[in-house]
């Protein structure tokens, strides 16, 4: 049982990682919501990016800054180096995914998805 | 040249006359070539010396296109005389499609006379067929037609079983040469299955009572002649002696007679009598004695020309009164004495009356027999006698008269021709004798034979007056249109029955395709499930599903 | 001199020259602005990476793989470009694809971008062309990654690009992002995994690592996210939902463009990490492979093509043709022998060059005639045959007709699966031919046999259009008629993945 | 490439003429004029190859390789060759008879329905000259597709539905079993080149033969083996010109052609008649014989009755293959030059029946034999080939069918062979006999008086082609010993 807590205290990180991907990929599924969406997407990636940085964490490492001492124990800064550029590009997703939002909003005047589904169905040609 | 000529048989004159025809004014002046064929054709045989000509190899076949000895001599003989009386009786006839087919049909049965081999039989077995149903068809109407068809598919039956009969033999032995066969592989049974069809043997021929009575006036005469004794010649050539052939032979002569006693339509009566008359060559080859050959293939002889004469006249009867049913008719003789005096000589040649030459050619076979189908055939001769001479005599010589002209000349001419013949043949049988193929004396003119004939004569002419006066003369019997009724009837109702399944399955099939496209449709329509648009949330539920899927895989 | 310095120079970078070409020429012409000046210059750039992978290709067959170290550092630490004979296969097929379709955009894409945005358009052409490439060419996995998503994001812009004439293609486009984002984080995370269960990222280290070490469930966990991630970006069935719209919306150049390479780079990823990364050294690889792609390869195929037939717009029909034709290649790949994942080459290559002709030719006819909807376009066989013929002529492609690259697809397929003793899916993939029998010959007898509209009125189509259509058409017929470069190509590139196992059939 | 000019030639004349066809699209006798003369010169440069392949020679051109091993080549043998000539030939006629039924019954499209029958000509030509099954594969899908547009000619919903049959069938045959077929050979032999004597010996267990033989003889969709049969009444919608030479000629002679070939190059009757692989298929192609003929005698509509009597006719070949005996091949060799000139008289003679009279019903022609005597005439000769009875070529092909069933020790098929000839008596002799004496309803039965004949070019390239059954008997000879050059087991005979 002590194990059983200590193994899900010692991974609480991994654990806000699932969660976190969860509740991102549930916006997404079950908000109609476009903005919404898009806010469910980025807390997605941002389960992603913890991931990562939980992932370079070494116990009892320092921040791996090269401080010259010899045998100092530091993180694995490559995955931190990794979700920099991860981070980019979510951040570029995101923008392209708002831009796109604006432009539904402007040719369908709404942003909520079965609106807009509704829309296609009429239009739609007999 | 010489030589192609001499290769070819005289059947190549016939089929040569037959495509000129056409060219040829339709008159007189072609009547009279017409004529001329087969006087043509004869004397481009007669004087030939016995050999084998028109031996040639064609796909590997070693064929023999004209092969004269005594015994196709003779036959060619008759199949000329026949011809020639044909067309003289059909002189006043104007149909291209009737004259021509005259012509083919002597040709071929000249040509299948003359074949050395069993392939050139074959091609002009299924010529005979061929032409022969043009003068079926030739009379129009439906009846006509479906006799036709029948007749057709029965003809080249026979045909198909000689080919394939020809092609076991040849797979057998290596050679095609139509020589005698024995009845010992299932080729020659084959073989002489298709000689049987054209035979008219007995449960086989119906297609002969069937054809006949339906064809013109003319074809009448025409098919009367060739396509049986064509087979008569073949059984000759091919299976002299075979044993089986004597007490079918038998029944042959017997079987028909109730039938021709039975038959309104005379002519279809006389279809059963011709059929009955086979039946006495048919005894005659299966003795296969010299003598017996003699009296078989003399008799085919006589019989062309006295049921030729038969025909003639009784197509003169439906030409003149416009029915050949005894019921309609009566007192001919008044009306058309020519035609009765004719037909009383055809009549008594057909019961072979001594002094005709039914007479003196049947009674070769009798003599060859053993006693026992001695008395059979007397018997059958009796019968012959009541539907030949009393049965048919009626019409000609009692009763009120019906409306008849008298035949026109040629016919008339042809008849008599006919009937000199027949008489000629019966006084002086050294004139025929001389002919047949083995030289074995014979004289008919004596006690016995003429004593039997007379006594079996009288007896047929006693037994019919009996019956006459009893009312027990038979009735139409159920023949071969009868048989193929049924058995369109029967095949109609296997079909029905084999439809109504099919239609079953046809409509589940139908009924499955249905639903499964609509299904399919409505699965896979662009508003189904499967092609509708999902909302982005369904799309990324089945990211997660299939990830579930997967990393559940994991775990296995 | 010059020349020589410049080729030995050329030669020295081939592999980063690549994907350089287009990464610099996408920022060139969105300053320059003009759109005729960036025209040329995204063609000159499409154009010259074309060339240069070829180059790579031909060198490679020749000497066998090329690394390249970036920056100078040396991998396993640094970032290394490698051309093996399984990209090198790949990258031409992108480049040439793309050097059709830019010179065909040119002649279309005036009525769907306005033109004082059309360098933005050929930017992001050029973005996605050099994402892709570089998805292809990178030996680093997160490399792989980050490609991934600067074509993906340029495609999604791409897409949206048909919102001018159908505001369809945004919802369209973001459909498409959202789904494409969860894929490439699913990758990522895939990534992370390994690289939790290995400490590196470059692709042959890892390859070594995965095949000394034993299996555990990280490895695992990450083969199950990259699948999925990897299997969205391709349409794998089920998660093929994005594509019939986008494909649909999206202009025409764009469609030829991405269909054509998009997700057969995607495939390329999933033979990469399969057979590469992974090696099949697991069974319970092999067995999901067994399990479920083939299945959902065989499902794709015949669910796809059956709703194709249903479909009434020609392009949206195509698009599920795609989606089925994925379908063939997984099932080649899930095959697991040197002839099925070379048939699976084979496929990718062919089915790239019939489908982009296909959907330039769909383009000219939706250009023509304003509309793609099969039931507006009865009796246009009489009006627009040459356009028609094309139509044919790639349709019999689909379904597999013999001189068509098609036809050499299927064969491989067909035999590969023989082979393997897989007679139910030699069945299978025989008998789906006659789906989209269907579907093509739904557009031939309605086009050919239908009676025409009087009033109909047909634009002249540009010659820009008609000549690249054709062209690809030509080399897609060429790849039917000689198909023994190919053919030797995705052998190659079988034989390398698959060193271990011998007896390469046609 | 080639060592002899006229095999290329021959395949690519028919594909010229297409082109200049559609060039004169808009001058309609120049177009008929281009399609007449180029029949004619293929003909010509077909039958130029007649001598030297008789003296021994096997003229071969090859393309290009495909697959290793397999190159698109061409390699005319004596089969081949009187496909070859037998298409080519009745090209001509039919151009002839096209020109004048398309007019006669102004026809749209004509342009199509040339070019589409030159490409179609080319493929059946492809075809007889392939040297390997990928080449004929080619061309046999060339075929099908060519011939699309010609079932599909009149563009009716009726038309199209016909042609949707026509080409899922065999399409939809071709593609998945005789292209597995073709595979599987592939993959076992590493070859795909026709050898006499076959190929497949030692590379194919014999257990499998028969599997291997049933994907390709249900692939040939166009020998039309039940139940693969429905195309071919179904694709009687076209105009009859079509029917006649696609139906009777090309389409259904290439598939029983493909089917001797397979039999004869790709598994030997050697092989066949060792391992008995063909034996189901004997009894198929025998049940599919009286089947269809059965089914023909239920047809009241003209063409319909005709085409189930192809349907028949056609597994003779078949039969004649799965017999495996030397005769068996010759016999199916010659029921493809002896029913393609019966069969295309019968079907050129049913569309000059419909040009003059609009009639298509059997139960419709009583007495028009009277009014039209020379196209009946033809008829009932063709008939005559069809059923197998002297003076016509037919009786040649069936004799040496006969033999074959004895050589095969298969008197079964023996009896099938006949009654299939006494069914043949029945629905085909009927027409002309109804048509010639039997009245027209509600009149008395004419004289040949005042003729009705269907225009001059409809009616004499069927009395041609009757004339030519006719010769053909007396000239089988020739096609013997062409054919006698097969390579069979056994040797000559």
């Amino acid at each position: 049982m002590a194990d059983l807590i200590r193994s899900i205290a010692g991974h609480y990180n991994y654990w806000m990682f699932v969660i976190l991907m969860m509740t991102g990929l549930f916006i997404v599924v079950s908000r109609g919501n476009l903005i919404k969406k898009i806010a469910g997407l980025n807390i997605f990636q941002t389960s992603v990016f913890l991931f990562y940085i939980s992932m370079g964490k070494v116990t009892g490492g320092t921040a791996p800054v090269n401080t010259g001492r010899a045998g100092e124990v530091y993180s694995n800064p490559l995955p931190h180096v990794l979700i920099l550029t991860a981070i980019v590009v979510g951040i570029a997703t995101t923008a392209v995914g708002l831009a796109l939002a604006v432009r539904i909003k402007e040719s369908y005047g709404s942003i909520e998805e079965d609106v807009i589904e509704d829309m296609h169905r009429t239009e739609r040609p007999a | 040249m010489d030589m192609l000529f001499q290769s070819l048989s005289p059947a190549f004159i016939y089929l040569a006359a037959a495509l000129v025809l056409p060219l040829s004014p339709n008159g007189r002046v072609r009547a009279l070539v017409l004529l001329a064929v087969p006087v043509a054709a004869f004397a481009s045989f007669a004087a030939m010396p016995y050999g084998e000509y028109g031996q040639i190899r064609f796909l590997g076949l070693a064929l023999t296109l004209f092969r004269l000895d005594a015994l196709s001599w003779l036959f060619g003989l008759a199949f000329s005389i026949a011809a020639f009386l044909a067309l003289l009786y059909a002189l006043h006839l104007r149909d291209s499609v009737q004259q021509a087919a005259t012509l083919i049909y002597a040709g071929a049965a000249t040509g299948a006379v003359f074949a050395g081999d069993l392939v050139t039989l074959f091609i002009f077995w299924e010529a005979t067929a061929l032409s022969s149903v043009l003068l079926i068809w030739a009379k129009g109407g439906e009846a006509s037609y479906k006799a036709g068809m029948r007749y057709l598919v029965v003809q080249v039956g026979s045909g198909v079983l000689l080919f394939a009969g020809l092609a076991m033999l040849w797979r057998e032995t290596g050679s095609l040469a139509f020589e005698a066969m024995t009845l010992e592989s299932l080729a020659t049974w084959t073989i002489l299955a298709a000689f049987a069809i054209k035979a008219a043997f007995p449960l086989l021929g119906g297609w002969l009572a069937d054809a006949y009575p339906r064809s013109t006036v003319t074809g009448a005469v025409t098919l009367a002649a060739f396509t049986t004794k064509l087979a008569i010649y073949a059984l000759a050539r091919g299976f002299p002696g075979c044993d089986i052939l004597i007490p079918v032979g038998v029944a042959m002569a017997l079987l028909p007679l109730p039938y021709a006693l039975g038959a309104d339509d005379l002519r279809k009566s006389l279809a059963y009598l011709l059929n009955s008359q086979l039946g006495f060559m048919v005894v005659g080859i299966g003795i296969g004695t010299p003598l017996a050959i003699n009296g078989a293939v003399g008799h085919a002889f006589a019989h062309i020309i006295y049921d030729g004469l038969m025909f003639m006249a009784l197509g003169a009867v439906l030409a003149g009164a416009g029915t050949i049913k005894e019921s309609e008719l009566g007192g001919l003789c008044k009306t058309m004495p020519w035609t009765a005096g004719f037909i009383l000589i055809g009549a008594l040649s057909f019961a072979a009356l001594p002094l005709t030459s039914g007479f003196v050619t049947k009674s070769l076979t009798f003599s060859a027999a053993t006693p026992l189908v001695q008395d059979l055939l007397y018997a059958a001769s009796a019968g012959v006698f009541m539907a030949a001479v009393m049965k048919t005599g009626r019409v000609f010589f009692t009763g009120t008269p019906v409306i008849s002209a008298e035949a026109p000349l040629a016919m008339r001419f042809a008849m008599g021709l006919s009937a000199l013949l027949s008489l000629g043949i019966g006084l002086v049988p050294g004139l025929l004798y001389r002919l047949l193929p083995f030289d074995t004396p014979y004289q008919p003119y004596s006690l016995h034979p003429v004593l039997m004939q007379l006594l079996a004569s009288g007896a047929g002419c006693l037994i019919w007056l009996a019956l006459a006066k009893l009312g027990w003369l038979p009735h139409e019997l159920p023949g071969m249109p009868w048989l193929c009724r049924k058995a369109g009837t029967t095949g109609a109702a296997i079909a029905d029955a084999a439809k109504r399944p099919w239609a079953r399955f046809a409509r589940w099939r139908k009924r499955l395709l249905d639903t499964g496209l609509s299904r399919t449709f409505r699965m896979a329509g662009p508003d189904g499930p499967l092609a509708r648009t999902l909302p982005v949330g369904s799309m990324a539920l089945w990211v997660v599903v299939l990830l579930g899927v997967t990393l559940l895989l994991t775990y296995l | 001199m010059i020349a020589g310095a410049t080729a030995g120079f050329i030669a020295k970078h081939l592999p980063v020259l690549v994907v350089l070409v287009p990464l610099m020429a996408a920022p060139a012409c969105l300053i320059t602005g003009n759109r005729h000046a960036t025209w040329a210059i995204a063609t000159l750039a499409s154009w010259t990476s074309f060339a240069l992978t070829v180059a790579l290709f031909i060198r490679v067959a020749g000497q066998g793989p090329l690394s390249y170290s970036l920056g100078g550092w040396a991998a396993p630490f640094g970032i290394e470009y490698r051309a093996d004979a399984l990209n090198a296969f790949i990258l031409p097929l992108i480049a040439g694809i793309a050097s059709f379709a830019l010179p065909y955009a040119r002649g279309s894409i005036g009525r769907d971008v306005e033109p004082r945005q059309q360098n933005l358009f050929y930017s992001a052409l050029l973005l996605c062309l050099a994402g892709l490439l570089g998805v292809t060419i990178t030996g680093d996995v997160f490399n792989i990654f980050v490609f991934l998503e600067i074509s993906s994001l340029a495609s999604y812009v791409l897409v949206a690009a048909g919102g001018g004439r159908d505001r369809r293609a945004f919802k369209a486009a973001f459909d498409y992002l959202i789904m494409g984002t969860i894929g490439a984080s699913f990758f990522v995370i895939g990534i992370g995994f390994l690289y939790m269960a290995t400490g590196t990222l470059n692709i042959a280290d890892l390859a070594h690592r995965l095949a000394t070490a034993p299996a555990d469930r990280t490895v695992r966990m990450a083969y199950g996210f990259i699948l999925v991630g990897i299997g969205l970006k391709l349409a794998m069935m089920p998660l093929h939902q994005w594509l019939p719209n986008a494909y649909s919306y999206a202009p025409p150049a764009v469609t030829a463009f991405l269909a054509a390479t998009a997700t057969k780079v995607s495939l390329y990823v999933l033979i990469r990490f399969l057979y590469t990364v992974f090696g099949l050294d697991d069974p319970f690889e092999a067995q999901t492979l067994k399990l479920l792609v083939m299945p959902l390869g065989i499902i794709g195929i015949f669910a796809a093509s059956t709703v194709a037939i249903f479909q009434n717009d020609i392009r949206r029909m195509f698009a599920w043709s795609s989606i089925a034709q994925a379908g063939y290649m997984l099932t080649g790949i899930a095959l697991m022998t040197p002839q099925g994942l070379a048939a699976s080459l084979v496929n990718i290559v062919n089915h790239g060059l019939t489908k982009g002709a296909l959907f330039m030719a769909v383009g000219m006819l939706t250009l023509a005639t304003g509309t793609s909807r099969l039931s507006d376009l009865r009796g246009i066989g009489r009006t627009m045959p040459w356009t028609m013929a094309a139509i044919l002529a790639g349709g019999l492609g689909l379904i597999g007709v013999p001189l068509t690259a098609g036809f050499i697809s299927k064969w491989a397929l067909v035999s590969a699966a023989l082979d393997a003793g897989q007679w139910w899916l030699a069945g299978a993939v025989l008998l789906s031919s006659l789906l989209a029998l269907g579907y093509v010959w739904r557009i031939v007898e309605t086009a050919c046999f239908g009676k025409a509209d009087e009033t109909r009125v047909i634009e002249p189509v540009p010659l820009a259009m008609v000549i690249p259509a054709w062209g690809l058409l030509a080399v897609s017929l060429y790849a039917g008629v000689q198909p023994a470069l190919i053919m030797e190509g995705a052998n190659a590139a079988a034989r390398s993945l698959l060193p271990h196992l011998t007896g390469v059939g046609g | 490439m080639t060592d002899h000019i006229a095999l290329p030639l021959s395949i690519l004349i028919p594909l010229i003429i297409g082109l200049f066809v559609h060039m004169f699209g808009d001058r309609p006798n120049q177009r008929d004029a281009v399609s007449l003369i180029g029949g004619i010169v293929t003909f010509i440069m077909v039958g130029w190859l007649l001598p030297e392949v008789m003296a021994g020679a096997r003229p071969s051109a090859s393309l290009f390789e495909m697959l290793p091993n397999v190159s698109l080549a061409f390699r005319v043998e004596p089969l081949g060759l009187m496909f070859a000539l037998i298409a080519s030939g009745l090209w001509v006629l039919t151009t002839l008879y096209a020109i004048g039924y398309m007019r006669a019954n102004g026809e749209t499209d004509q342009t199509r329905f040339y070019l589409f029958f030159a490409i179609a000509i080319s493929s059946a030509i492809g075809i007889a000259f392939s040297a390997n099954l990928l080449t004929l594969f080619i061309f046999y899908e060339a075929l099908t597709l060519s011939t699309y547009p010609l079932v599909a000619h009149k563009g009716t919903d009726e038309a199209r539905k016909g042609a949707r049959t026509y080409l899922v069938i065999l399409l939809g045959t071709s593609i998945c079993f005789l292209l597995p077929a073709i595979i599987w050979t592939y993959g076992a032999t590493g070859t795909l080149d026709f050898e006499p004597g076959g190929i497949v010996r030692g590379h194919l267990p014999p257990a499998f033969a028969p599997l291997l033989l049933a994907l390709f003889a249900f692939g040939i969709g166009k020998a039309a083996l039940m139940p693969f049969h429905r195309w071919l009444p179904a694709a009687m919608v076209a105009p009859t010109p079509v029917s006649a030479l696609l139906h009777a000629v090309a389409v259904v002679k290439a598939g029983v052609f493909t089917m001797l070939k397979v039999g004869v190059y790709i598994f030997g009757t050697d092989y066949l008649a060792e391992t008995g692989a063909s034996v189901w298929l004997v009894w198929l192609a025998g049940f599919t014989i009286l089947a269809a003929s059965i089914i023909a005698m239920t047809k009241d509509d003209l063409k319909a009755r005709l085409a189930y009597s192809t349907v028949s006719q056609l597994s003779y070949v078949t039969l004649g293959m799965a017999l495996a005996v030397q005769s068996g091949v010759m016999g199916g060799a010659m029921q493809i030059a002896m029913h393609a000139l019966g069969k295309i008289t019968l079907f050129m003679c049913a569309g000059g029946i419909y040009v003059a009279t609009h009639k298509t019903k059997v139960s419709e022609l009583d007495g028009l034999g009277r009014r039209m005597p020379f196209t009946f005439a033809a008829f009932a000769i063709g008939a005559l080939s069809i059923i197998g009875i002297p003076p016509t070529g037919g009786a040649w092909s069936k004799f040496y069918l006969m033999l074959a069933t004895l050589d095969a020790h298969q008197q079964v098929l023996l009896i099938v062979l006949m009654a299939s000839s006494l069914l043949n008596v029945i629905y085909l002799l009927s027409i002309p006999a109804r048509a010639f004496f039997l009245p027209e309803a509600g009149t008395a039965l004419r004289g040949f008086g005042t003729l009705k004949e269907a225009p001059l070019l409809c009616v004499l390239p069927p009395c041609l082609t009757a004339i030519g059954t006719i010769v053909l008997f007396f000239h089988a000879d020739r096609i013997y010993w062409l054919i006698a050059l097969i390579p069979t087991a056994g040797g000559h005979f």
